[in-house]
């Protein structure tokens, strides 16, 4: 493992430093347990946006502590969830009257820590909600497995729940139109190539020369099958047909196209397949209005790439399309 | 050695070398079918209960397994931290002020500490967790309760250990390995390995 | 070779395709020979600023077209400067009376191709000028070598110039301000992997478990030396020693720190390397006032970072803050 | 075959073709002490010329020359781009308009094809470029002088591969591979093995 980091155990507390001098006009980050909170929290009367999980993933969610996006972020190490006091601590510091909606991503860990901080900010009479995001088509939703994981689609959900709360929304109606969202949003990863976890030393999985695993998840978990290598028009095509047909989203729709970097993707490679995935979707009559394209949740240093559909309505456009000014997403101000 | 405060820390220091040691079993069998980060969180939290226990250990055998509880919830993270973090919990519930344990008292905790897990987790038994460690544990230390604390605990700590084993062949229902599907098949779950550790070693202190 | 490509010899014009219509606000792609045009181009009575050169570097030249930076770029070939006739192109596409600015950075085949095709637009009466960025310390500028490479400072040269030119500066000041630019911003970049060009479809260069390239160049041209991997506040502090010892920069300077991934780095890397050079910085009484941090100047896949210090003004300063929108860099409007 | 301008294309077509077959090697020459698209670029070029004089045969042999000239300059990119098509354009200028070649006139338009080169790129000999091909590929040229068009191009072939040859002991001053100083050592320079390519082609065509 070759790494530009220390100590494998210091590296989320390391970062944390570098993020908070290169961003101290947006962020401050608080240490042990690792936070990154809005410079200006509280905000008083708005609905504070609190998200988090393990590390590992960046820019999201640290990257996204900002105006018009979340007031708190909380860290986990490296692909493991956070503990409950950490989240409660990202309570504390963001929220007052109006509430705070907790962003969960649909992994075990995840769930049950937020759950536990959830429930003893309730005991202190702090309206918390929770909504947990399960994105991901590639893995089935059934009661064999532990449900469908949150990936990409949290970046937009992130956007949308914190420009809700930004203008002014209400704790409910911003529940609720994170709920709208989450119901609308699909999502499909691909990896070329494993990450190494500091700790781990070694690389999560072994991927053969000419192999593809076709719904990674974003820790490096397996998905749905590993695949041939086969050229971008037919990956681009398999992944566009597993997120559209879920939903479905249908001819006539409109919908935000983000194809996400899962790190290690060569921009060159990433635009490429945004175009294929484009062209797609204009085949099927669904109408592309929003695009993001990038890496914004990633899995270490892992080549691959995903793609996330939301279907648009006006209120998520206009959403969307709202100002924010965070490290990764800024627009409008 | 007899089940004090002082010999609940003991076993809890034993435990925290075990899993030490096997730090990097724990993430290997979970880089096979999950994350890469199993051995890692318990070490984290592990290592942390022994930095709690050097301040002050407190003056029941409760208040000792509370302290780990406390102290698992808010280091480990991931799914094992609330897990072991909720079993710990319950079980120290069970001990109330108990001065010293003795075996109708384990067992009512570590019948309390199964039941905690799969209250969080939901997880029943052959999903391919720690709870197909504990189910097998907790009937092998029912089956010894005649003897002493230690035949207790190395009774279960022999069906937590044919437990895990059990795993290899289970479809995982729970969890990140419940993603594999069949593919995770062969693989022991790194949760389950880590309970047979503990109540090993927690066997071991008791002699 | 595993890659999200269809053809080798279309990467670049596949992937400019997507570009194109993830930002058909901002800019055009214009096909054979291929350029980046800004969708409103030319923009009457302004100073076109032009650049190019190789692919593989995204977002550098493409993404950085549009208001306050770049009015074109022309995208060779992976890691081949782009041809006279393409850089003719793009200022034919964008130059009216008030001139154009070509920024072409210190490689021979840049250098050679920019020139040729300054000579033609000046034929036709164009009034044309180059600056030839050359801010890596890693190649010592001797008559033994084809002089400095252009790398890391080139965005930063892209930035100022194009907020000069989006001022309404004339063609006399961009240029000056550039060599200004150009005379105060050094750079070291170090690889820890190698890129894979698609034509080649192998490695560009083998690199040991343990071992670090001190000194790379943005297409995997080799640099000072080969290093046994170490911590990264070993490695950061030989990097910042590098480039702090060679303008040199002094305590009291104040600097801008952009510290910027090869492609292939995980963003928890980088801004731990981030934090280490602010830190060494500070001990040096160098005053970092503005920051960047990302992948803006890439090799492709590359794994490594590299560190960039621009010297700062109250001018350059307030041409740094100026507002921009392109892909890549958005800040103000 | 007679040096008109039907020869010169037959001998640009065989040239494209041996670079066609020689692509992965110079491409993996530039690899080592480069950025591995040397051969990439020049197939790019010469495929282009093909089809070029597909559409048209230009009527002279400096007409031919010069297409191959302007395309290579507007399809090659890179360093080598301008200074094989600035070669190749100084030696059509030296052509006028002959209906065919003689010796004279072939020495003559690769003296300026070197001059050519060495004005564009400032390159000496000894800097591990092209030129060190150039350079002894010319005074084996100027050797040949009293023999045939084929003659003189075989001697010219030699001596590029001579000076190619050399490049491999030689620390470069020039162009991308100056970056590695000492460590490029060992390595022969990807333009000088092309030009001896395509000297050998032409020579094997003018047979
Ligand atoms: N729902 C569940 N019920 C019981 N045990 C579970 C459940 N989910 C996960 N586990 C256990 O947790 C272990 C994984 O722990 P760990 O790797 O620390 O957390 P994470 O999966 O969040 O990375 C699994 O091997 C399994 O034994
Ligand atoms: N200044 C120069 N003078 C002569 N030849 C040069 C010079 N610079 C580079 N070359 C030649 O160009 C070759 C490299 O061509 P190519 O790989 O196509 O371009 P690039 O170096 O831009 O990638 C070198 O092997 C060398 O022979
Ligand atoms: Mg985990
Ligand atoms: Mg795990
Ligand atoms: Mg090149
Ligand atoms: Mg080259």
């Amino acid at each position: 493992m070759k790494k530009i980091i220390n100590d494998p155990a210091a590296v989320v507390a390391e970062s944390l430093r570098g993020l908070a001098v290169a961003h101290a006009d947006l962020l401050r980050v608080r240490d042990d347990p690792a936070l990154v909170v809005r410079a200006d929290a509280p905000v008083a009367g708005k609905v504070a946006v609190v998200s988090g999980g393990g590390s590992g993933h960046e820019p999201l969610h640290g990257g996204f502590v900002g105006p018009g996006m979340l007031d708190a972020a909380v860290p986990g190490p490296v692909f493991t969830s956070p503990t409950p006091d950490a989240v409660q601590g990202a309570i504390a510091a963001t929220t007052g009257p109006a509430g705070a909606l907790l962003i969960v991503k649909n992994y075990t860990g995840d769930v049950l820590n937020f759950e536990t901080a959830a429930e003893l900010a309730a005991a202190e009479d702090l309206d918390v909600r929770s909504v947990v995001i399960d994105d991901d088509v590639a893995v089935k939703d059934s009661t064999f497995t532990a449900g469908r994981r949150g990936v990409g689609g949290t970046v937009l959900l992130e956007k949308i729940a914190g420009a809700a709360a930004e203008r002014g929304d209400a704790l409910d109606a911003v529940e609720a139109l994170a709920r709208k969202a989450i119901g609308q949003v699909r999502s499909i990863g691909v990896a070329l190539s494993a990450p190494t976890v500091p700790h781990a030393g070694e690389p999560s999985f072994d991927l053969g020369p000419d192999e593809i695993e076709f719904g990674i998840g974003i820790h490096g978990e397996p998905g749905r099958e590993r695949i041939p290598a086969e050229p971008a028009d037919a990956l681009v095509a398999r992944m566009v047909e597993a997120v559209v047909s879920d939903l479905p989203f249908e001819s006539g729709d409109k919908v935000l196209l983000f194809t996400n970097s899962m790190g290690g993707t060569p921009q060159l490679e990433l635009y490429l397949a945004h175009g294929i995935a484009e062209r797609l979707l204009a085949e099927r009559g669904i109408l592309v209005e929003r695009r993001l394209v990038g890496p914004y949740i990633t899995s270490l240093e892992m080549q691959g790439i995903s793609l996330t559909l939301l279907k648009l309505d006006d209120e998520l456009t206009q959403l969307w399309d709202a100002p924010v000014r965070t490290p990764a997403l800024r627009w409008g101000i | 050695m007899a089940c004090t405060a002082e010999g609940v820390a003991a076993a809890l220091r034993a435990a925290a070398e075990v899993i030490a040691e096997h730090r990097t079993e724990l993430v290997d069998l979970d880089r096979a079918i999950g994350d890469a980060d199993h051995g890692e969180n318990l070490s984290r939290g592990f290592t942390a209960i022994v930095s709690a226990l050097e301040t002050a250990v407190p003056e029941t055998p409760a208040g000792v397994v509370k302290l780990a509880a406390t102290t698992l919830i808010s280091k480990v993270g991931g799914a094992a931290g609330p897990l072991y973090g909720t079993a710990f919990l319950r079980a120290s519930a069970k001990l109330g002020d108990a001065a010293e344990i003795d075996v109708p008292l384990l067992l009512d905790a570590l019948r309390a500490a199964l039941e905690g897990v799969q209250a969080r987790g939901k997880a029943v038994g052959g999903d391919a967790t720690m709870v197909d460690a504990l189910i097998p544990a907790l009937s092998a230390a029912e089956g010894a309760a005649d003897g002493t604390i230690a035949d207790v605990l190395t009774a279960a700590a022999d069906g937590a250990d044919r437990g895990a084993e059990s795993t290899v062949d289970l479809i995982p229902r729970k969890g990140r390995a419940s993603y594999l599907g069949e593919r995770a098949v062969g693989h022991m779950d790194p949760g389950a390995r880590s309970t047979a550790l503990l109540l090993r070693a927690f066997a071991e202190a008791a002699r």
